[in-house]
């Protein structure tokens, strides 16, 4: 290929330029950057009636620089400072051994698990029922409503109850919390595929039905490639709505591992850097496991020609 | 069409003179937000085994809707159509017909090859001879080399093309076509139109072919029947006197311009009612 | 099995046959098909409430595990004025408030990630980040920031209505096809132009989505809220309090009212999508 | 060895130590019992889990039995380590108030779950309303935590004399900044932390030794936390799943539990009176509505004594 | 075309005899899944204001990448291409040109009338001027009566006759047409062949139309270039002799015909190639 100058784009820029212009790095760098620097100002804004309060109460004298380096410094602060909360992380994470019950890490192990439970038996049922409501006339008009009635209930308030009668026909652990995120995960998931489902072109449905073919045939090669981009989609949202269900779930089963549990004993015992760590844990939690869906939904969408 | 051998006969085969589509008094109405449109009105028509039938008239006229109803998918609301002898339903069910429709319809997430296939995925056929058939009908249309391409990644008329070769890859007795050579050009178009023609004669396919172009549907079939713009009726049967061997050259005998001329002529006529 | 049981099992058998004629029935005119479209899922939903009033009484339930409907439904006559009061503060406070802010920032954010390719890139994988904040951790935290009253809800509202929006709107906006996007590039349409007159009607769809799944969330989302601290009303609050007292009739009083509310929000929602997607092969019947 | 679940009322920490140790120590053990402790949590009401199977006897106090019992889960208590109730209501002195009048036109923050009862019966016997009004008290509810005192966002909270009241202290107040009324001296209190079984188990004369030797044991075992609150709290430390808990904190809480321990587990009657009487006189919708009967039984602890 | 005075020119029109569109050493190659595909390969060609100019070949050769790059839809890879005398980009910018796609592509959210209305609201045309316009165009298709249809409620030559509607409701000079007329009868063809025959001949319009019809590009063109199949070259440029005043029956004259057979035998030629 003979390139002409001006018709083709330069490719001269380095390497190292060049990723950080048009690679993912620099931009979350600025953003995040524009965050924290977001995050220091509301930590000596929110903090500050309590640091003034406490200097009253001690009257002592105080100047703007005492202000700021104390409120980012206080013990059960409104908002604690980025800096509190990687320490506290960094501390329970890494400066902890990995088995003990005092490891960040261990916490999220136990809630992921639950997590990834829960989500693998919501998508399944979501599927499910999706299929069911797009083939069977009789459960599009009777089911659909009261899937969606189901989840009007708040789940806190009767997740107690499943638990208890899960326990009394025997079922404990793992089980009923990741009930607790299949409740939640199934119904994204169910809305969006009997849409997608229901997405592909009057003609190819025609198409199909030339073919006689059946139901079976028409889901497997039109409905379910057809549906790929509400599922994905559906279960990016499912995911994270998965892991909040297994927090929630956690809560009945007694709070004893788990995130909910670290959210919950840092509420009671007033401890808000131990409460913004289990949050920053259960958060990158969520990203990794949304960002892994769209690695999957990318993967997959370019074995089947998407165009850029 | 060289691999002759390979094509085989489905199990529903009418016998010869049978009729494979008989409509008596067919009527369709569409319900649209802003009133009814009647697409078909008092359609009678008959189509014996081993014809080739073609449909031309204005753009609008109901030609596809037609093909549509003898396809069961959409249900007239007027009058009665058999096909094969059958329910048009049953017909369906038997796997009776290819279809071709006036747009491509490939699924943008398989390959031309996998497109091919597809119904041959469906009707069940082996590996083996899936990837023969999708080979042999790929050549047929000229798109070998372009087995692995994505829809999107080919011209309008090689889309066309593909989904010719969908149709053709299964061997039905009755062809239902809607303008597939229309995004083609005439090189291509003459070397098609022989290839269906020899792939009729030799066989005892009976075809429906919606076509805008007059020569094209003098030069095929044995019947054309002209239709009138909406709502669609049968305005003129032509049957053809040219022999069943039909050269390109053909199209320069008088009887052919004589035909031709005809069917101009309805087609006018047609055109004047508006 | 005792007779209580076997007559709620023998009662759902028949509606579940009544339900499988009913809706394979295509009635003409579209009063009927609408009456029909009605009775059947009433019918499935009576059969429920029948199992269940069975099930109570004939396994002999205790009334703090799960009362009977029949007392749920005598508690949601009698107690109308403080369920009315209740709904009034979370519903039409709270989850009216949060969800019109929670869905509306989600959108935004996905329109500013769509428009800038920077934001795209630095913001969408922080967005994601928010995707769990998890309830009973925001809860509390909202609480303290803005205090007891429906303001701190309609706060955790927003959290988690604002990103099943954003990830439904910036999948949606990518969904318009190649073909149509050229022919605006011919018209050399504006950025608003194509964004108004392309995209968002492509990405209706997807954005429907998110405001149905969201409807029911944010319900969810303020009742939960309300266990971290209310003045003493708010549907949460009661039902968390009556817990405590072990009226768990009230208890599901309140959770009728919830799935109530929300199953009607969710129809309103569902219908509008049909207004304004009626072109989508899921609506137009594809 | 006989298994026994016993569901407590709260998370793991020092207001259970007994029970901890006992398991620790091998009291259990020695009776022949293999003893399972179940934490709780606000999301856990003790008596469904009972009601639903889940457990054998509870850790509860006595509103939420009580009440439990009026809506037809038959709980009794038989034994009631705990003698005196450990709830005040805890203000900023700077808000002026100095004594419980003084309540008028203030927010007062309290738990549910039956914890409004006690301060409803206190305020009406105070005259005030709880409108919200001028002349009256606003009254909210608070999650388990100290942060509305700590934020001003109400004037007063209620707070556990071992737990929450220190939390305030850890925050940065002081004895000095703060007013504490504690709800017993108020004749307002309730019993808390009692054990409780269904009712018809009690009928079945094993179930009744196995709860015996249960209570024996788990004597021993607050015997034991009271003569050795450090080791205990440690102990409490070791089974805490959460790994949230402070050294100092449960050693502290331990010290103050001890204070609210009685000589031994019988339910004095006089008690009992005083936390019936408080909950009936409760406002508009008192928790129970009449004087209960047969709520409790000394059968057990005068067998284990 | 009799609302004539109501047709504007646009803000750039270039001079008469100026070249409006200018092509050097022109290739494309796109980069599949499997391997390069060379859609075009060094393409000259100029075409001066007021030219009509049609584009013929085999299909998949070329033709519609070719009009893309000229619509700035696609970037030559290799050479250099002016348009109106700057770059693609610049002209589309200006809006110089309609494109009909070889595909209707109507949006399915909008009436038939809203959509030919689409480009109109976006040039910000008075709502009164938008609605005189879309009558017209729409009368000139053939399509009133169906103003309030939605695409997938009409045939397929009907929804083909709304999107050139759309492309002519508003004055380009530069029309760039990729088989319009493709799914139209003759007769409805010979109709808007003529009209636009005679809107190019009544306005300075540049007019790039593919077709696969040869009497069709000899009818209408003043020059057909005949391109040869992958990597599209062109192969041929026919100037046509006849005048700018061509009524119908010009196509059966001798020199009409003459040209034909030229551009039969530069395809014919091309196809040799394969
Ligand atoms: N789904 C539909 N709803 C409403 N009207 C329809 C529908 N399909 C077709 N029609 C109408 O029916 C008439 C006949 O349409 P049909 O597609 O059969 O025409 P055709 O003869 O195939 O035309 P063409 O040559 O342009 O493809 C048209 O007027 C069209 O508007
Ligand atoms: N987006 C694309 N990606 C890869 N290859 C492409 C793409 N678009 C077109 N092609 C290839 O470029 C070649 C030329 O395509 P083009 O659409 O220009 O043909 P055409 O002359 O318009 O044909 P037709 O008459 O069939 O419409 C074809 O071989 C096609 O496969
Ligand atoms: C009926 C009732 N149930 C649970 C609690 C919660 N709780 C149990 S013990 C305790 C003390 C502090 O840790 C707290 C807050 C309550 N207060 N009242
Ligand atoms: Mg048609
Ligand atoms: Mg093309």
């Amino acid at each position: 290929m003979t390139a002409i100058a001006g018709t083709i784009p330069s490719t001269a820029a380095s390497p190292l330029h060049r990723r950080l212009a048009q690679g993912k790095t620099l931009p979350i760098l600025i953003v995040l950057a524009a965050l924290l620097a977001i995050w220091y100002a509301f930590t000596v804004y929110l903090n500050a009636p309590w640091q003034i309060d406490a200097y009253e109460r001690a009257g002592t004298e105080w100047t703007a620089t005492d202000l700021v380096r104390d409120t980012m410094a206080q013990e059960r602060p409104v908002l604690p400072s980025p800096h509190q909360v990687v320490a506290e992380i960094w501390q329970t994470t890494v400066g902890t051994r990995l088995t003990s019950k005092r490891n960040l890490f261990y916490h999220a192990w136990i809630t992921l698990s639950s997590t990834l439970l829960g989500f693998a038996l919501g998508t399944a049922l979501g599927i499910l029922l999706a299929v069911g409501i797009v083939h069977n006339r009789a459960m599009d008009k009777s089911v659909m409503p009261w899937v969606i009635a189901s989840q009007t209930i708040p789940i806190l308030a009767i997740a107690p109850m499943i638990i208890v009668v899960l326990n009394a026909i025997g079922l404990s652990g793992l089980l009923p919390k990741a009930l607790i995120s299949t409740y939640l995960s199934f119904f994204p998931i169910v809305v969006g595929m009997v849409k997608g489902f229901r997405s592909p072109e009057a003609i190819q449905l025609d198409l199909m039905r030339t073919y006689n073919a059946s139901g079976r045939q028409t889901f497997f090669k039109l409905r379910w490639p057809a549906a790929l981009p509400y599922l994905f989609t559906s279960m990016k949202v499912a995911v994270a709505i998965s892991l909040v269900g297994a927090i929630v779930g956690e809560l009945p089963t007694g709070a004893v591992s788990g995130l909910g549990a670290r959210l919950l004993a840092g509420s009671y015992y007033g401890q808000t850097v131990q409460i913004w760590s289990a949050l920053f844990m259960a958060a990158a939690l969520a990203a990794v496991l949304v960002g892994i869906v769209g690695l999957a939904q990318r993967l997959a969408l370019a074995r089947m020609g998407g165009r850029s | 069409m060289n691999a002759e051998p390979a094509i085989r006969q489905h199990a529903i085969s009418p016998q010869p003179g049978q009729k494979v589509v008989e409509a008596r008094g067919l009527g369709l109405t569409f319900h649209t937000n802003d009133g009814p449109v009647q697409a078909l009105s008092n359609v009678d028509l008959s189509v014996a085994r081993g014809e080739f039938v073609s449909f031309i008239g204005p753009s609008g006229c109901g030609k596809t809707t037609f093909l549509r109803v003898i396809a069961d998918l959409e249900q007239p609301t007027e009058g009665a159509i058999s096909v094969n002898g059958m329910s048009p339903e049953e017909t369906r069910r038997a796997r009776a017909y290819g279809y071709v429709f006036q747009a491509a319809g490939l699924f943008p997430w398989r390959t031309i090859e996998k497109n091919v296939a597809l119904p041959l995925e469906i009707m069940g056929y082996s590996r083996a001879e899936r990837r023969e058939r999708v080979a042999r009908t790929l050549d047929l249309v000229n798109l070998t080399g372009f087995e692995r391409k994505f829809p999107w990644q080919l011209s309008g008329g090689m889309q066309q093309r593909a989904s010719i070769a969908r149709a053709l890859a299964f061997d039905a007795d009755l062809l239902l076509m809607d303008e597939p050579f229309g995004a083609l050009d005439e090189i291509v178009r003459d070397h098609l139109n022989e290839q269906l023609l020899q792939l009729w004669a030799r066989t005892t396919k009976t075809i429906c072919f919606v076509t805008h172009s007059i020569p094209e549907a003098v030069y095929l079939s044995t019947r054309i029947v002209v239709m009138s713009p909406r709502p669609g009726r049968v305005t003129d049967v032509i049957e053809s006197p040219l022999p069943k061997e039909r050269p390109l050259d053909i199209r320069e005998t008088p009887e052919f311009l004589e035909v031709a001329h005809r069917v101009r002529e309805g087609l006018r006529a047609g055109h004047a009612d508006d | 099995m005792n007779w209580t049981i076997a007559g709620a099992l023998a009662f759902w058998a028949g509606a579940w046959a009544l339900n499988e004629r009913l809706s394979r029935l295509e009635p003409r005119s579209p009063a009927a098909k609408r009456a029909l479209g009605l009775l059947v899922p009433a019918i499935f939903g009576i059969t429920l409430l029948v199992v269940w009033e069975g099930a109570v009484r004939g396994f002999d339930i205790s009334p703090v595990l799960l009362p009977p409907p029949s007392a749920i439904w005598a508690r949601l006559v009698s107690a109308v004025p403080i369920l009315w009061a209740d709904f009034q503060q979370t519903f039409l406070k709270a989850v009216l408030i949060g969800y019109a802010i929670g869905c509306g920032s989600g959108f935004l954010v996905a329109i500013a990630i769509d428009r800038s390719p920077f934001l795209q890139r630095g913001l969408l994988p922080l967005g994601n980040f928010v995707s769990a904040l998890p309830i009973i951790g925001v809860a509390p935290i909202m609480v303290m920031w803005f205090g007891f009253d429906w303001p701190s809800k309609a706060a955790v509202v927003i959290i988690m209505t604002f990103f099943p929006m954003l990830v439904n709107t910036v999948q949606g906006l990518a969904s318009s096809s190649a073909i149509d996007r050229d022919l605006m590039r011919t018209y050399a349409a504006s950025y608003r132009q194509t964004l108004f007159k392309l995209r968002l009607p492509a990405a209706a769809p997807f954005i429907f989505n998110a405001l149905k799944i969201n409807s029911t969330l944010a319900l969810i989302g303020a009742i939960v809220a309300e266990f971290f601290g209310t003045p003493i009303t708010g549907m949460g609050f009661r039902i968390s309090t009556e817990v405590g007292r072990m009226n768990l009739d009230m208890v599901w009083a309140e959770i009728a009212v919830a799935a109530l509310a929300g199953s009607l929000f969710y129809g309103l929602v569902a219908l509008t999508e049909r207004a304004v997607t009626f072109w989508h092969p899921s609506i137009r019947g594809g | 060895a006989d298994d026994v679940t016993l569901q407590l009322k709260w998370v793991t920490q020092a207001q259970f130590a007994g029970y901890y140790v006992a398991a620790d120590k091998g009291f259990y053990e020695e009776e022949d019992l293999n003893v399972e402790i179940k934490p709780g949590g606000p999301d856990i009401a003790p008596v469904q889990v009972l009601a639903g199977g889940g457990a054998d006897v509870m850790v509860d106090w006595m509103p939420s039995a009580l009440a439990a019992r009026e809506k037809g889960v038959p709980v009794v208590n038989i034994a009631q380590p705990f003698a005196r109730s450990g709830l005040t209501m805890v203000c900023r002195k700077e808000t002026g108030i100095e004594k419980p009048g003084d309540f008028k036109g203030k927010t007062l923050g309290t738990w549910f779950f039956g914890n409004e009862y006690p301060l409803y019966s206190w305020l009406s016997k105070l005259g005030l309303p709880r409108d919200g009004s001028e002349n009256g008290v606003t009254v909210q509810k608070i999650g388990f935590n100290v942060d509305p005192l700590l934020q001003k966002q109400a004037d007063c909270i209620t707070a556990m004399t071992y737990n929450e009241y220190w939390q305030i202290i850890d925050a940065g107040l002081t004895t000095d900044d703060l007013v504490v009324f504690s709800y017993t001296e108020q004749g307002v209190d309730t019993l808390e932390d009692g054990l409780y079984v269904l009712e018809d188990k009690l009928d079945d004369p094993e179930f009744v030794d196995k709860m015996t030797r249960f209570v024996k044991a788990s004597m021993k075992g607050w015997q034991w936390a009271r003569d050795n609150p450090d080791e205990a709290a440690m102990i409490v430390l070791d089974n805490d799943a959460t790994g949230a808990q402070t050294e100092k904190h449960q050693k502290r809480m331990m010290g103050e539990i001890a204070k609210l321990l009685g000589d031994d587990a019988t339910l004095d009657g006089a008690a009992y009176k005083r936390t019936v009487e408080t909950l009936l006189q409760g406002g508009s919708d008192p928790v129970i509505t009449k004087e209960p009967e047969g709520a409790f039984t000394h059968m057990i602890t005068e067998k284990a004594m």
